[in-house]
């Protein structure tokens, strides 16, 4: 189907499944129950999954791919970010004109910086990407504020153009991106006995846009282009000795990987308008590669996975404070829930980046292939346990 | 004129800051062939080892003085420091004031620790993995070091001032013939100055004149024909990435006068000391040396505002800019040997 | 302390249909339903408390934690009461807001306006909270004031000093109780002028974004008026540790005064140089050269240690204040927590208790309700004596103060000693100096 | 008609002088091989017929046209496959994979932004592959992971690869060096086989005089840079120069 294979159509449906099904999925627990800390079912981090999904989905057709460590595609998201945001301001606040802007300029501005970083290889290509990026960064932090909005980042004022929607009345507050009419921020829910799950509009379209891109970057793995890029990072000498020209390649996945920040950047805007520099800074850069190890290199899935794991811990254990610690373990005699409390805290809450080391050192170490790695270890596991033969076929499938 | 000495001046002193630094990063990768993410956090261990030896001097015990109260109108208790019990007021104050300096011989040890705990403990599993692992598992190593220290010494900068007798600056203007006041320098930065001098001096001296330093050259040039030779070349380099931990953590000992340490200090040094390894050439002692002062100086130019009224935003970038055309124009950097880190 | 029980309280509800098992999905975002976003129905109401718990404001971000738990005790009727007993509106009680007992919640904003409106949205969406508050920049400030704005939901800033946050970034839903870089300026002149005369030459080093440019223009403009001459302003980046290569040239300039447009960690680490190059020793045209902080915050001053003794510099508060309100404030904070507040606890806390004492007034949560009835209030008693929220552009009007490094401090808290009280009178501008629109509120649904 | 010319090459690293003068030509549908001493200049000759080195002074003309300055990927292109001392292949990929690279190569060029249909719809270039595939009779291992394989499968498949490229010039660089004895005939028959079935000129550089006397039509002896005699393998055996500067040491082998 969709000239997949049946593996990689299983693949895409399973996605498309788990994306139309994730109001569900991300809130397991009833309202009002202690557990409901951990539901994710909310439309800001439901969008952020899937946006950061597009973005490390991107990403991992260049590092994936080509082993190609860039430092500094969190550039890329942030000029898709201005970009869309000025044409919310000068166009329209209709998404799509904003979302071809971003790719378009983002995609300009990773075949400048591509062209010249991709003259080099291995960490040197890595630190001229950093640099770069962190060029970006600065000036948009600082001399280019008229442009930018600087520190406070560029946001929609009451008194901007909008041309194409020059009748609307705004009624003294600033109009919201949508699509013909639909706003992004418009939900529904659906209450059940204890439950409440969050239908919003913004969520499934950032989410269509993602099995678009996620169906597109399929097939740029099972195609001969990236062929060569998985060429590319197992033997780039021979691939010039063998007639081919690693430069374009390379520079071809670099751009293409740049337009998906871009679009990632776009819809980072179209869900909440406004662009801030620090989506540019080298360590937003080093979070989409903590996305794609985390997940997996190089698989197809892996790096929404890894994407999904990080904002987790980004907007849920960041937000469990000590108040919360000790209503858990309120249960317990109290010299034994303050000693809980006061292990357990230095990780959670405010403490999630010291989680976050941790678990990425240990996926770094013990499972280089990310968490897809790990669960194929354990799905094998369970496959010997059944069928109690000899040890699994090793993988040899690559790109799974 | 003046301007112009002032600046240059200033950038040595910038410049032997990020020499010394780089040069543990250069020596890590150029004897391990590991790239450590984690070396600005070695510099930010550092630096408090010399916030913990001047916190333990100071440790104290409650004295009240009933004749002062508190901000909630209490008697106002005094902490006396223990080492005043021990020493008699003059000199202990005279100790703690010290206490930057004492830190080198407290900070020696730890970091040699420390650094021997990190190659063994995690860095030796890492030889044989590509690039990528080695900085994305120390990139990991330096966010928990940084958490740790952040959990014990909080998030706001900690004051920690150089001794009395080095406060104030020295007028170099009055020597050369200039206006008094046109150049002047601090005292305690050309201490860092000379003590980065001596430093990177003693580095080199090592690595040239002691049999152990030709085992590691000869290993950084080759390292399966020197094991062929039956020498045990990874325990050296186990010592060597102690060393290169003591250099990173003596940057960083004596900086905190220069700049109140604080946990994330590693890491706004981190992308600055990779600029510098990679534009003297990865591997490279000199050329790590060589760059550090480079870019020390081409900061303080970029930082004068005749410069900045020029170019607006020059002294933002001016780091990044001379690393991409370095890069561009001298592909392994100033010194770079060839092939190294190109796959 | 009240223990906090998270749910969605106000969203989920807004979208029920009474006693069916499944709702009909037919409605969007509820409106039809709930008056306005997150309407609290049962017997409690959610505050969501943003600030920043980690990255290099995080000490600040946990003091004004602080600050709010203890705002929620004495709503709630627990502790001392603390500046409920001194403030002038009595429409609090003790007994919650309208009854309901509040509770909050908190969120990281890393000091970063995208991971602050990511934290301030889930509060908003997950967990149904009806106003947002705190933060400790100003781009962090004007970030989730605009996403309240576009959310309905109310922005109580937290420490924000910018022009921008009630000037051209100004919003309907967002109100300010801190000052800002124009007071700033207006208050400090005059001192400066007594202090060090009217006849100086003037070096300005500013953090090169938004809230530097407002403060060296604030600074600028009213030493300016005062005879001052501006020798030269640089620009220094955001991510700049080492400011030497900035300060050497100051004395070159035959500048006297150096200004430093810094906050937070630049802050300290420019003033930390400075000092070290000895500027303070200097004799220059015949004058002692002098350092000047606009915007003074103790968390700081305790990182610049020593440095900042007989420097001078503004700021909102200052727990040694001895007015009824900070006494009672600094009372209840100091026995629950061991030290006195900073200026960031102390205008969290008051913002907390404006919020809530403007929903009891207008008696009801409505964000359209509370801003009609923050708009132009006066209110005493909060310690910065008469105090104004200005209709126009949501701004409050008070006593700012100057002060000065302490010279003999007696404790790690007691750094800055206040040197004047500049009356609000001298302090207050035109609104509309600053540009920008406040629109009209937004109840969202 | 000469297929490769080389003309007065020089090349210098630095102080040293890696070639000097250097002559060379190799007849079409020859085996000529390229023998000398260690740092005789043997794979920088080599290494400026493919491009990865230029020669100071000099020409190299490939079937009428230089070869200098282009890139390596331009220069296979025009005809010229090398295969290395060590097998260099694809590892992480499979067999079958290594294999349809130049296949695809040799059809669409050096650049082809084929980026949507799936490798699998390329139906002519997985026959060709497979059909080089079983040439090499490694037909059964199309689906391992390359770098899975031994020595001398990695090296059947590196010469497979330039062949299914059709070139008109295998440059083989000592390719059964660290070979044992077994592998080392097994490479020999393959390349005898190779050489019977199709017209191709191939130049091989070795060390091992087992291999070249079985394979070469014309001899070139280098050393220290310059070509010192250029004959027949027949011939080579006996010129006293050769003995001299190069059999003679190496007799003990």
């Amino acid at each position: 189907m969709f000239g997949l294979d049946k593996k990689d159509t299983m693949l895409l449906l399973l996605v498309a499944a788990l994306t139309a099904l994730a109001p569900f999925l991300l809130n397991p627990f009833p309202e009002g129950s202690a557990l409901a800390q951990f539901n994710a079912g909310y439309p800001d981090l439901m969008q952020r999954f899937v946006i950061f999904g597009i973005f490390a989905i991107g990403f991992n057709i260049l590092f994936g791919l080509t082993g190609y460590l860039s430092f500094g595609h969190a550039a890329f998201l942030g000029v898709g970010s201005y970009a869309a945001v000025w044409m919310f301001k000068l166009l329209s606040m209709n998404v799509l004109p904003a979302i071809v802007l971003a790719v378009v300029m983002s995609g300009l501005f990773a075949l400048l910086i591509g062209y010249v970083s991709l003259r080099r290889s291995g960490i040197y290509f890595s630190i001229l990407t950093l640099a770069f990026a962190q060029m970006m960064f600065a000036l948009a932090y600082s001399v280019l504020t008229p442009i930018t909005g600087g520190e406070t980042g560029l946001q929609l004022a009451l008194d901007d153009p909008r041309i194409l929607d020059g009748g609307v009345e705004t009624g003294g507050n600033i109009p919201v991106p949508g699509l013909f009419g639909m706003e992004m921020r418009d939900s529904v829910q659906l209450e059940l006995g204890a439950w409440v799950f969050t239908f919003n509009f913004g969520y499934y379209f950032a989410a269509v846009v993602m099995l678009i891109a996620f169906y597109i970057a399929i097939r740029i793995f099972r195609s001969p282009f990236g062929m060569m890029l998985r060429a590319i990072k197992a033997n780039q000498q021979r691939l010039n000795y063998t007639g081919l020209n690693t430069r374009p390649y390379t520079l071809a996945a670099f751009v293409i990987s740049g337009m998906y920040a871009g679009l990632a950047g776009a819809l980072m805007a179209s869900m909440d308008p406004l662009a801030g520099a620090e989506r540019m800074f080298w360590t937003a850069s080093g979070e989409v590669v903590l996305m794609t190890i985390l997940g997996g290199v190089g698989t197809l899935i892996g790096p929404i996975l890894g994407a999904g794991a990080i904002k987790y811990m980004e907007n849920i254990i960041s937000k469990i404070n000590s108040d919360i610690l000790h209503n858990w373990f309120a249960f317990l005699p109290d010299g034994l829930e303050d000693l809980l409390v006061t292990l357990v805290y230095p990780f959670i809450g405010k403490g999630w980046h010291l989680t976050l080391g941790i678990i990425f050192m240990l996926v770094v170490i013990f499972l280089p292939g990310g968490l897809v790695e790990g669960g194929q270890r354990v799905a094998r596991l369970f496959k010997s346990k059944k069928t109690d033969s000899s040890a699994a076929k090793p993988q040899t499938e690559p790109g799974e | 004129m003046d301007a112009i000495i002032l600046q240059i001046l200033n950038g040595l002193d910038k410049g032997s800051a990020y020499a010394l630094i780089a040069l543990g990063l250069t020596l890590i990768f150029g004897t391990l062939g590991v790239v450590n993410f984690a070396h600005g956090a070695l510099f930010m261990i550092g630096a408090f080892c010399a916030v913990t030896l001047s916190r333990i001097l100071t440790l104290s015990h409650v004295v009240v003085d009933s004749t002062k109260t508190d901000f909630l109108g209490r008697p106002l208790e005094v902490q006396v420091p223990y080492v005043y019990d021990i020493f008699g007021e003059a000199t202990g104050a005279a100790v703690i004031d010290w206490a930057v300096p004492l830190s080198i011989l407290f900070a020696i040890p730890v970091m040699l620790l420390v650094g021997v705990a990190m190659e063994r403990g995690l860095i030796k599993y890492f030889y044989k993995r590509p690039h990528a692992d080695q900085i994305l598992v120390t990139f990991g190593l330096a966010i928990v070091l940084q958490e740790i220290i952040k959990y014990f010494y909080g998030a706001n900068p900690i004051p920690t001032p150089a001794p009395a007798a080095f406060t104030g600056s020295f007028d170099f203007g009055a020597i050369l013939g200039f206006d008094p006041n046109t150049i002047i320098y601090p005292y305690w930065r050309l201490v860092y100055f000379a003590f980065a001098a001596v430093i990177i001096g003693a580095v080199f001296a090592f690595l040239q004149f002691t049999t152990f330093g030709m085992v590691v050259r000869a290993g950084m040039a080759d390292r399966e024909t020197v094991g062929l030779l039956g020498i045990n070349i990874d325990r050296r380099f186990t010592i060597m990435f102690g060393l290169a931990a003591a250099v990173a953590g003596l940057a960083g000992v004596m900086y905190t006068p220069i700049n109140s340490p604080n946990y994330h200090m590693g890491m706004d040094f981190l992308v600055l000391s990779f600029v510098v390894v990679v534009v003297g050439g990865m591997g490279s002692l000199p050329g790590a040396v060589l760059a550090g002062f480079l870019l020390g100086v081409l900061e303080s130019f970029a930082s004068m505002r005749e410069v900045i009224d020029l170019i607006p935003g020059i002294n933002q970038v001016v780091i990044y800019l001379v690393a991409i055309v370095i890069l561009l124009t001298r592909p392994r950097g100033l010194l770079g040997r060839k092939g190294v880190m190109e796959d | 302390m009240s223990k906090t029980n998270l749910t969605r309280r106000g969203l989920l509800r807004s979208g029920a249909v009474a006693g069916a098992g499944v709702a009909l999905p037919t409605i969007f975002t509820g409106s039809s339903v709930a008056a306005f976003t997150n309407e609290p129905t049962g017997s409690t109401v959610t505050l969501g408390f943003n600030v920043p718990q980690t990255g290099p404001y995080a000490d600040e971000g946990a003091d004004e934690l602080r600050a709010y738990e203890l705002a929620v005790e004495h709503l709630n009727g627990g502790g001392d009461g603390g500046m409920l007993n001194t403030f002038s509106s009595k429409a609090l009680n003790g007994s919650g807001i309208l009854g309901k007992k509040v509770q909050y919640v908190t969120g990281d904003t890393q000091t970063k306006s995208d991971a602050a409106r990511a934290s301030a949205k889930s509060m908003i969406e997950k967990d149904g909270a009806v106003m947002i508050t705190g933060g400790s920049s100003s781009g962090v400030a004007v970030a989730v004031q605009a996403l309240c704005q576009e959310a309905g939901v109310i922005f109580m800033a937290g420490l924000t000093h910018s022009n921008d946050t009630t000037g051209k970034d100004k919003r309907a839903n967002g109100f300010r109780h801190f000052f800002n870089s124009y007071m700033s300026g207006a208050a400090l002149a005059p001192i400066l002028a007594k202090n060090y005369g009217t006849d100086r030459k003037a070096y300005h080093l500013t953090a090169d974004y938004n809230w530097g440019y407002t403060t060296e223009e604030a600074i600028r403009n009213s030493t300016e008026a005062m005879g001052w001459e501006t020798v030269a302003a640089v620009k220094t980046p955001l991510t700049q540790t080492d400011f030497s290569s900035y300060i050497a040239p100051v004395l070159q300039s035959g500048a006297d005064v150096l200004v430093l447009n810094h906050y937070g960690g630049n802050m300290v680490n420019s003033l930390t140089n400075a000092v070290q190059f000895g500027l303070r020793e200097k004799v220059v045209n015949g004058k002692n050269f002098e350092i000047v902080v606009p915007l003074y915050s103790r968390l700081m001053a305790k990182g610049a240690g020593a440095n900042v003794k007989g420097i001078y510099g503004s700021t909102n508060w200052h727990w040694s204040l001895q007015d009824e309100g900070t006494k009672a404030f600094v009372k209840s904070f100091g026995t629950k927590y061991g030290f006195p507040p900073s200026q960031a606890a102390h205008t969290c806390y008051v913002q907390a208790l404006l919020y809530a004492d403007a929903v009891q007034r207008a008696g009801s949560f409505n964000p359209c309700a509370v801003v009609e009835a923050l708009e132009g209030f006066e209110f005493d008693g909060m310690g910065n004596g008469k105090t104004l929220y200005r209709a126009e552009d949501h701004q409050c009007f008070k006593d700012v103060l100057v002060v000065r490094g302490k010279e003999n401090p007696t404790s790690e808290f007691d750094l800055l000693e206040i040197v004047e009280i500049t009356p609000v009178e001298q302090v207050t501008y035109d609104a509309s100096i600053f540009g920008g629109q406040l629109g009209t509120c937004n109840p969202g649904a | 008609m000469k297929i490769l010319e080389v003309k007065d090459v020089n090349k210098r690293f630095g102080g040293l002088k890696a070639l000097s003068e250097v002559n060379l030509s190799v007849e079409e549908n020859t085996v000529h091989a390229i023998i000398g001493p260690n740092g005789a200049g043997k794979s920088t000759l080599l290494n400026c017929l493919v491009g990865k080195l230029i020669p100071d002074t000099g020409s190299v003309m490939f079937n009428g046209q230089s070869v200098l300055g282009r890139a390596p990927h331009e220069i296979n292109q025009m005809g010229i496959s090398r295969v290395f001392q060590t097998p260099e292949i694809f590892g992480d990929l499979t067999v079958m994979e290594n294999m349809m690279i130049p296949c695809f190569a040799k059809r669409d060029g050096a650049f082809e932004l084929n980026a949507i249909s799936s490798v699998q719809s390329q139906k002519d270039i997985i026959e060709h592959a497979e059909h080089v595939l079983d040439d090499m009779n490694m037909l059964d291992k199309r689906h391992m992971v390359a770098s899975a394989m031994s020595r001398g499968d990695k090296r059947r498949l590196e010469i497979g690869m330039c062949l299914s490229q059709e070139p008109r010039l295998l440059l083989l660089d000592e390719p059964t060096a660290g070979m044992a004895r077994a592998d080392t005939n097994n490479t020999i028959d393959l390349l005898k086989e190779i050489k019977s079935k199709r017209d191709i000129t191939i130049v091989i550089i070795e060390h091992d005089m087992h291999v070249v006397f079985s394979l070469a039509e014309r001899i070139t002896v280098l050393a220290q840079g310059t070509p010192l005699v250029e004959d027949t393998p027949e011939n080579i055996k006996g010129h006293p120069k050769v003995r001299e500067a190069y059999l003679g040491e190496s007799s003990g082998h």
